[in-house]
């Protein structure tokens, strides 16, 4: 399967296996990377990339199978080993320090030094800092405390961190999962000049799109397995896809064709001082409203004030008519509303509880007899019906959340929300960094819950699902919604050019 | 793979029943008693077992709700001042004449007024509790001071004196017992048997998803800290009618004996995991340890080292012998 | 998983292994502590608060419980030889035991485990007079004879009260010598224990009743503090008398703990001699003070002799020979004898005898001995 | 965005950043002008000098606990430690009287490590959680105290000298101890902020899980805060000892507490990852003000503590409010 080698591999993974507790995460994998190369790793949730990944920067020790860097024989026992072999990783959540400034971050590990006092030269930090942070194209000031940074510019500061090492090898996970496109394009402009640099880059991408426009070649792993590596250009994304899921899937995104019904939801003139400003619209029973947006354009503190977590400032929500003031999240779900969060570990679930525990959080006053005695056994049937219902693999409901894939992770966050039966459901991202199976059951069971006159509203920064899912589309931008397009009318183009509008300037 | 009702595999359940930390409690208990026995004649003695149980009862009155507290993911230093505080107000009240359970109620409200103050600045303010109540640790026995300065209350009449001295009818069982026995099955059924102890939990684990799933945190947090204010001072009316006598320094230092037994009964201190028998057998075990120890008649410093010694032992051995195995393993 | 449950168990077997050996065997830095305790006093068979051999079935002599405010007080310590060195003359058991910090908990939870060991009497000094009453009535309850000294536990919770010196006596005596060191004339302040310790408040207020004689008229009591018998607290309240009274005159410390920290805050301030300092305090301690002339003079009693005293007494509420009323007589070995008299309460009271008074001529032959 | 605008933000934050050890300044300042208008003695040399002797002691052992809660540990063991440290020290001059005071302060230090590494490993390798590790090594410590001195204590007459005189002499108008201090201070303020592993150990409090992603040693660090709070104690313990001249055995019971307030009025996050030595050094002068207000302006001596739990109260306080608005300006920026 191998095309052309460019040169000698810079790193070579033969035969790596490790075993978590008795789960076999990494069954034998192969792996090489050659210097000036943008290998792609993909493959479902739980078939091993971010397991691999941490073999390769120490923060794993693999249980067999061998290492070579340059073609020697290596042991990576931590992080530090790794940066040492120049190797330098992206991970899918930012890992920053908050209470240090950005260029601390940026060289946390690796501070330049004063010759003769070992004292930290600040002056240098700070002058590399801005120098890297403006070959990003980042308009901070290295001195700002990173607590209070947006998603994206924490993710900014992390691409940062790698290329301070001047590594040779860049690891990428995910990284463009909490991106716009504009900050992915970027993004893949600066990975094409590094690798043109020869510097080898692994990418792991659940979106296939970038794995095609950026990738020279790529990796496919299944359930801890290596199932083959081919060139980009030799392959169709049909074949990757049945490469990964060993099956094909043919629509996606199946459509909902549902007749809506009244307004739900009205919001008008919704302000948050400093974060957005005068949001209205209208959702209806049986829709599906997609919120597009760049990140950082604010709509998931849309959702959080509609849904009480942080409450606006100014503004009127009405539901089903009657004008309602949401101060806290219970209000809300009194009210028929459940948000489905985009942070699924930290928001969603509490991961150390079980299923049934996790499921029925929302509504556990329901299960509550005289004197608050729970009765478990209503509770257990409770979260039987719709984990079935929503197809959640697990050994059993007593199965901690910790312990499932992160596309089980989310049908039990949906799950949880459900079971309040809500007739209003915000979600947030709701199939970011699931494996391509679950989001088809997703967005299937976003269809039916619509059909069944449930009003959605979706927030998603992949355009094809927003295409793909929504009745109407609404595009924030810097804390205001710009346009709004029926699904006949939007395209890709019209959605891109409203939510990057003005902000260029 | 498909249903879910099915119940986990027996093996499991035996192993999650047998690693249980409870049951290393017991065997801790059993063995303090075979110790203690076989070195003292005066230990296997009814009466002497009942009347060791009047020296921890305060604490463990408190230790009830210090687990609540713990299990949330936050800490009450402040339980001893609260006590004190509560128990010199109440005698002042009695000093001034008001009837003496009507001073006990006043007293149990200070409490609870204390318990809130610190709930209301940690949920409504999302302070960090031990910070805050490092402060009302040193606010709260203050007002005791300030209130009782280099005083005395006494007199109290019999019928209250009966509820820290007494037994039972005609049993050997203490009143404090009684009162500690039925408040820990209380404090038991509510922790793991209804909504509010599933929600304890909860947000010991997870905070913010508890906020984003509609819990009231912040709610539950002032009550539970309320909780602790409120046993704090029943503890504090247990501890006077027991001595008689209120003045501003009673029960100093409380709280870390308080603190020591709920993490020594298995109580994660970074919150989320735990259970109130595990904490009532660490009361028992530290109690039963404490007076096999006296009646050999050991120093009170050497004392708190081995409890001290119980404490890191109960903790790290598990673990190192775990990760022996685990090198000898391979 | 097999191997899960064996480690388990293996952990709790190691910790059980530890629990026994430090129960089971007698902790030995304890009996180190009869040997390391300074010198004179030749150390005897007494065992001293370490874990015994059960007593022998046939009774060779009392066992006598003598329980302390705390552990590792300088007083306490010296009171212990007295009490051993009586214990070896009558051929009884002392058991010399105390909390880890002086509080009453502590005290009630000894007591209550000397009750259940059935011990011939219990020598008490209190740290919370009226708290330890309850308790002291169930060891009486129990057969136990109740003594207290030093400190006293409230008339209903004791049968004999073995008192240092006459509580007035130590109260004027303190005023008197600090008048004639300031000359009958100026401001003068108190340092104390804490606020809620008996003998102090006692004292304090028969210095009060002694200032209120004519002769006195030019002496101002002007504030009493507490160090609460803590060294760098008693330090720092030292220091702020004589900041915040700068015309301050005299300092009266009827506490061994503060009264040394006050010569000392005299001493790093340069005031020495200009404030003059005097109160209870060990010889040991003062010496160096003394020496310099920073405290010309102070008093106590001595601890060891307390010691030896309530001992005695002890032994001989055991045995029956006295009952604490006023009017009983006793002797008490080298000490000779006394008298039991009232003590104001209607029980009985025995005195160790009047103050010892500490000064430049004779502090070298006591700074060794306590 | 134009050079003159990123200008003006920098500044902004900076004085923002700078909020912290501004409020409690502020509130120092306005407590010595109380107290200076009740009582004419407060401001003058001699004053001053005894409250800088004062918190000498507390802020150099407030500033290890500061280094431990920093990692988001807390040392409960301080006062043990010190009280250990400075009955073996006292032990040892009593009867080696031919011992330098320098000598007896690097004893002391090297006590102070063994002890701090104790708690150290039992953290890092043990993965026992600091406050379990410390609670326990407090009561441990404490009764060692005990163990090796049987009971007994060192005084006054059995210490030389010299050694007294360490604490008392005075070097350029500072006394000693104050000097001690600062150059505690001053070294703790250019590892803390100026080398790497200072930074590092900050790093590792904000976020551990990244430290260890960043490739910090976490341990080494953990291990290395425990390590310097325990010498810390350890000086501060032979300090103790020749500065009120008697060590015994419950020398400094409680004083871990008085560390703990000291840091966190000083604006220490018990969260981790946040507070300055500075700030640490404010949190004992505010701390040692009150306690020589009080009995300067001759209030009843048992307000004490209840001043003092207002204060630490009232610190926290402020301290959060400051820092939520911090933030919220902060993310307001973020938009505009």
């Amino acid at each position: 399967m191998d095309g052309e080698i460019r040169s000698e591999p810079i790193l070579k993974l033969v035969g790596i296996r490790k075993a978590f507790d008795g789960t076999q995460a990494l069954a034998g994998v192969d792996f090489e990377l050659c210097p000036g190369e943008i290998h792609a790793l993909v493959g479902e949730n739980g078939a091993g990339k971010s397991t691999l990944i941490k073999v390769i920067t120490g923060v794993h020790r693999p249980d067999a199978g061998e290492i070579l860097f340059r073609g020697e024989p290596v042991v990576i026992t931590n992080p530090l080993d790794a940066q040492r072999l120049g190797i330098a990783a992206i991970y899918q959540e930012p890992t920053l320090f908050p209470d240090l400034d950005i260029a601390e971050n940026i060289f946390m590990g690796h501070y330049p030094l004063r010759r003769f006092t070992r004292r930290v030269a600040w002056r240098q930090l700070y002058d590399q800092a801005a120098r890297t942070l403006r070959v990003l194209g980042m308009d901070l000031d290295p001195r700002t405390r990173v607590r209070g940074l947006t998603v994206a510019q924490l993710q900014m500061v992390e691409i940062a961190k790698a290329l301070s090492f001047n590594a040779r090898i860049l690891i990428m996970d995910e990284p463009t999962s909490t991106l716009t496109l504009s900050e992915v394009a970027e993004l893949f402009s600066t990975a094409r000049q590094l690798r043109d640099a020869g510097t080898a880059i692994i990418f792991i991408s659940h979106r296939l799109e970038e794995v095609f426009g950026l990738a020279d070649r790529v990796t496919v792993l299944r359930d801890g397995h290596y199932v083959g590596t081919c060139n980009v250009s030799e392959v169709t994304p049909d074949e990757l896809i049945r490469m990964m899921v060993g099956r094909t899937l043919n629509d996606l995104f199946p459509k909902s064709d549902v007749k809506q019904g009244s307004v739900v939801l009205r919001v008008e003139g919704l302000t948050k001082e400093g974060v957005f400003r005068d949001i209205s619209f209208e959702l209806h029973q049986g829709e599906i409203l997609g919120l597009a947006g760049l990140a950082g354009a604010r709509r998931t503190d849309v959702a959080q004030a509609i849904f009480g977590v942080a409450p606006a400032d100014r503004g009127k929500i009405w539901v089903d008519g009657q004008q309602v003031a949401i101060r806290h999240p219970k209000e809300a779900l009194a009210l028929g509303i459940a948000y489905v969060p985009e942070n699924r570990q930290q928001h969603g679930l509490i991961l150390p509880m079980n299923i049934t525990h996790n499921v029925t959080l929302p509504i556990l006053q329901q299960f509550a007899r005289m004197g608050g005695w729970l009765d478990s056994r209503a509770e257990a049937q409770t979260a039987q019906e719709i984990t079935t219902r929503l197809d959640v693999r697990a050994a059993g409901l007593w199965q901690l959340a910790s312990a499932l894939s992160g596309g089980n992770q989310q049908k039990v966050v949906l799950a949880k929300w459900l079971t309040t039966r809500p007739r209003i459901l915000i979600l947030d991202e709701p199939t970011r960094g699931i494996d391509v199976g679950t989001k088809a059951a997703v967005h299937e069971l976003m269809s039916t819950l619509a059909s069944q006159g449930m009003a959605i509203l979706m927030i998603s920064s992949e355009l094809p699902e927003i295409l793909g899912m929504s009745d109407r589309i609404l595009v924030m931008n810097e804390g205001r919604l710009v346009n709004q397009f029926t699904r006949a009318e939007a395209t890709q183009e019209k959605i891109m050019l409203a939510a990057t509008g003005s902000s260029s300037a | 793979m498909t249903s879910l009702t099915k119940a986990p595999p027996k093996r499991f359940i035996m192993l999650s029943l047998l690693l249980r930390w409870e049951w290393l409690l017991v065997l801790l208990i059993i063995v303090a008693c075979f110790v203690n026995a076989s070195l003292s004649r005066y230990f296997l003695d009814v009466d002497n077992l009942f009347d060791m149980t009047f020296n921890f009862m305060e604490k463990s009155l408190v230790a009830l709700p210090m687990t609540f507290i713990i299990i949330s993911g936050n800490i009450d230093l402040s339980v001893a001042s609260n006590l004190a505080m509560s128990a010199v107000i109440m005698a002042t009240a009695f000093q001034s004449g008001l009837n003496i359970w009507l001073a006990v109620l006043l007293g149990l409200c200070i409490g609870t007024i204390g318990g809130l103050i610190n709930g209301l600045l940690v949920s409504r303010l999302r302070l960090p509790a031990l910070a805050v109540t490092l402060g009302t640790y040193a606010l709260y026995r203050g007002v005791a001071f300030v209130l009782l300065g280099d005083l005395v209350v006494k007199g109290f009449p019999d019928s209250f004196i009966y509820i820290g001295q007494g037994n039972v009818l005609n049993t050997p069982v203490p009143v404090p017992l009684l009162l500690f026995s039925v408040m820990a099955v209380v404090f038991g059924l509510v922790l793991h048997r209804t909504a509010f102890g599933r929600l304890i939990y909860a947000i010991g684990n997870n905070e913010e998803a508890c906020r984003y799933s509609g819990v009231a945190v912040n709610r539950i947090k002032v009550i539970i800290f309320a909780l602790s204010g409120f046993m704090s001072a029943l503890a504090g009316v247990i501890m006077t009618a027991r001595f008689g006598s209120v003045r501003p320094n009673i029960a100093a230092g409380l709280e870390l004996d308080v603190i020591t037994a709920v993490v020594l009964g298995g109580v994660d201190i970074f919150g989320g995991q735990g259970s109130i028998l595990g904490v009532v057998l660490a009361l028992f075990l530290m109690g039963i340890t404490r007076f096999g120890m006296s009646l050999k008649n050991v120093p009170g410093q050497v004392q708190s080292t081995l409890i001290g010694f119980l404490l890191i032992l109960a903790i790290l051995l598990p673990q190192l012998l775990r990760r022996f195995a685990l090198r000898s393993r391979g | 998983m097999k191997r899960a449950r064996m480690l388990y168990g293996l952990s709790v077997v190691a910790i059980l292994a530890l629990v026994l050996s430090a129960c089971a065997t007698p902790t030995p830095q304890v009996i180190k502590e009869t040997t390391v305790v300074k010198e004179t006093v030749e150390v005897t068979k007494v065992v001293v608060a370490t874990a015994t051999p059960e007593t022998v079935p046939e009774k060779k002599g009392y066992k006598i419980a003598m329980v302390v405010k705390n552990l590792g007080n300088p007083f306490f310590e010296a009171a212990k030889k007295g009490c051993e060195e009586a214990a070896k003359e009558l051929g009884d058991e002392c058991i010399f035991q105390g909390p880890a910090t002086p509080t009453a908990e502590g005290q009630i939870e000894i007591i209550d485990a000397l009750i259940a060991q059935k011990v011939d009497v219990i020598a008490i000094t209190a740290n919370d007079p009226d708290a330890l009453v309850p308790v002291c009535k169930k060891a009486m309850d129990a057969g136990i004879k109740v003594v207290t000294w030093d400190s006293a536990v409230a008339p209903g919770g004791r049968q004999i009260f073995v008192n240092q010196a006459d509580m007035e006596q130590i109260g004027r005596i303190e005023v008197q010598m600090l008048a004639e060191m300031i000359d009958y004339k100026g401001q003068i302040a108190i340092l104390s224990a804490a606020s809620t310790m008996t003998n102090q408040n006692t004292w304090i207020e028969w210095m009060k009743e002694e200032l209120k004689d004519p002769k006195y008229k030019d002496m101002e009591l002007v504030t009493v503090v507490y160090g609460d018998d803590l060294r760098e607290k008693s330090y720092t309240e030292a220091q702020g008398l004589f900041k915040s009274y700068p015309e301050l005159k005299g300092i009266i410390s009827p506490t061994t703990v503060g009264i040394a920290a006050a010569a000392r805050a005299l001493t790093d301030a340069g005031l020495c001699g200009k404030i003059a300092l005097t109160g209870l305090g060990l010889p040991s301690e003062m010496a160096e003070y003394i020496k310099s002339g920073c405290c010309k003079e102070m008093a106590l009693w001595n601890p060891i002799d307390l010691g030896y005293m309530a001992t005695y007494v002890s032994h001989l509420m055991a045995s029956g020979e006295i009952t604490g009323k006023p009017g009983e007589k006793l002797t008490a070995g080298k000490l000779g004898e006394r008298t039991v008299v009232d003590d104001g309460a209607g029980g009985g009271m025995v005195l160790l005898g009047p103050p010892f008074k500490f000064n430049a001529e004779n502090i070298d032959e006591w700074k060794n001995v306590y | 965005m134009s050079v003159i605008a990123r200008k003006k933000r920098r500044s902004v934050l900076l004085t923002i950043a700078g909020v912290r050890e501004t409020g409690i300044s502020i509130f120092i300042l306005l407590l010595v002008v109380v107290v200076s208008l009740r009582s004419p003695y407060f401001l003058t040399v001699s004053n001053i000098k005894d409250v800088l002797m004062d918190i000498a002691i507390l802020s150099i052992v407030a500033i290890g606990e500061a280094m431990v809660i920093i990692t988001r540990g807390i040392d409960l063991s301080v006062a043990s430690t010190l009280a250990l440290a400075g009955m073996a020290v006292g032990m040892t001059i009593s009867s080696h009287p031919e011992i330098p005071p320098g000598g007896a302060l690097l004893m002391g230090m090297g006590i102070g490590a063994v002890l701090g590494s104790v708690n150290g490993l039992l953290v890092t390798k043990g993965h026992i959680p600091p406050i379990i590790t410390t609670l326990g090594t407090m009561s441990i410590y404490r009764g060692l105290v005990f163990a090796i001195s049987g009971g007994a204590w060192v005084d006054a007459d059995e210490m030389t000298k010299e050694f007294i005189g360490m604490t008392k002499g005075e070097i350029l108008f500072i006394p000693n101890l104050v000097f001690m201090a600062g150059i505690v201070a001053i070294i703790s303020y250019y590892f803390l902020n100026h080398t790497s592993t200072g930074r590092q150990i900050y790093a590792l409090g904000s976020n551990p899980t990244a430290a260890r992603v960043a490739g910090i040693h976490v341990h080494r660090n953990l291990f290395l805060a425990y390590l310097i709070s325990g010498i810390l104690c350890g000086m501060g313990g032979v300090l103790w000892i020749s500065r009120y001249a008697s060590a015994q055995s419950d020398t400094a019971v409680g004083f871990e507490l008085q560390a703990i307030a000291a840091a966190v009025v000083g604006g220490v996050s018990t969260l981790g990852g946040s507070g300055t030595i500075p700030g640490v050094l404010l949190g004992s002068l505010l701390l040692g003000i009150v306690v020589n207000a009080l009995s300067l302006v001759h209030i009843s001596p048992f307000w004490k503590l209840a001043v003092q739990g207002l204060i630490i109260l009232a610190a926290v306080v402020t301290d959060a409010l400051l820092s939520r608005r911090l933030q919220q300006s902060r993310s307001a920026e973020g938009t505009s």
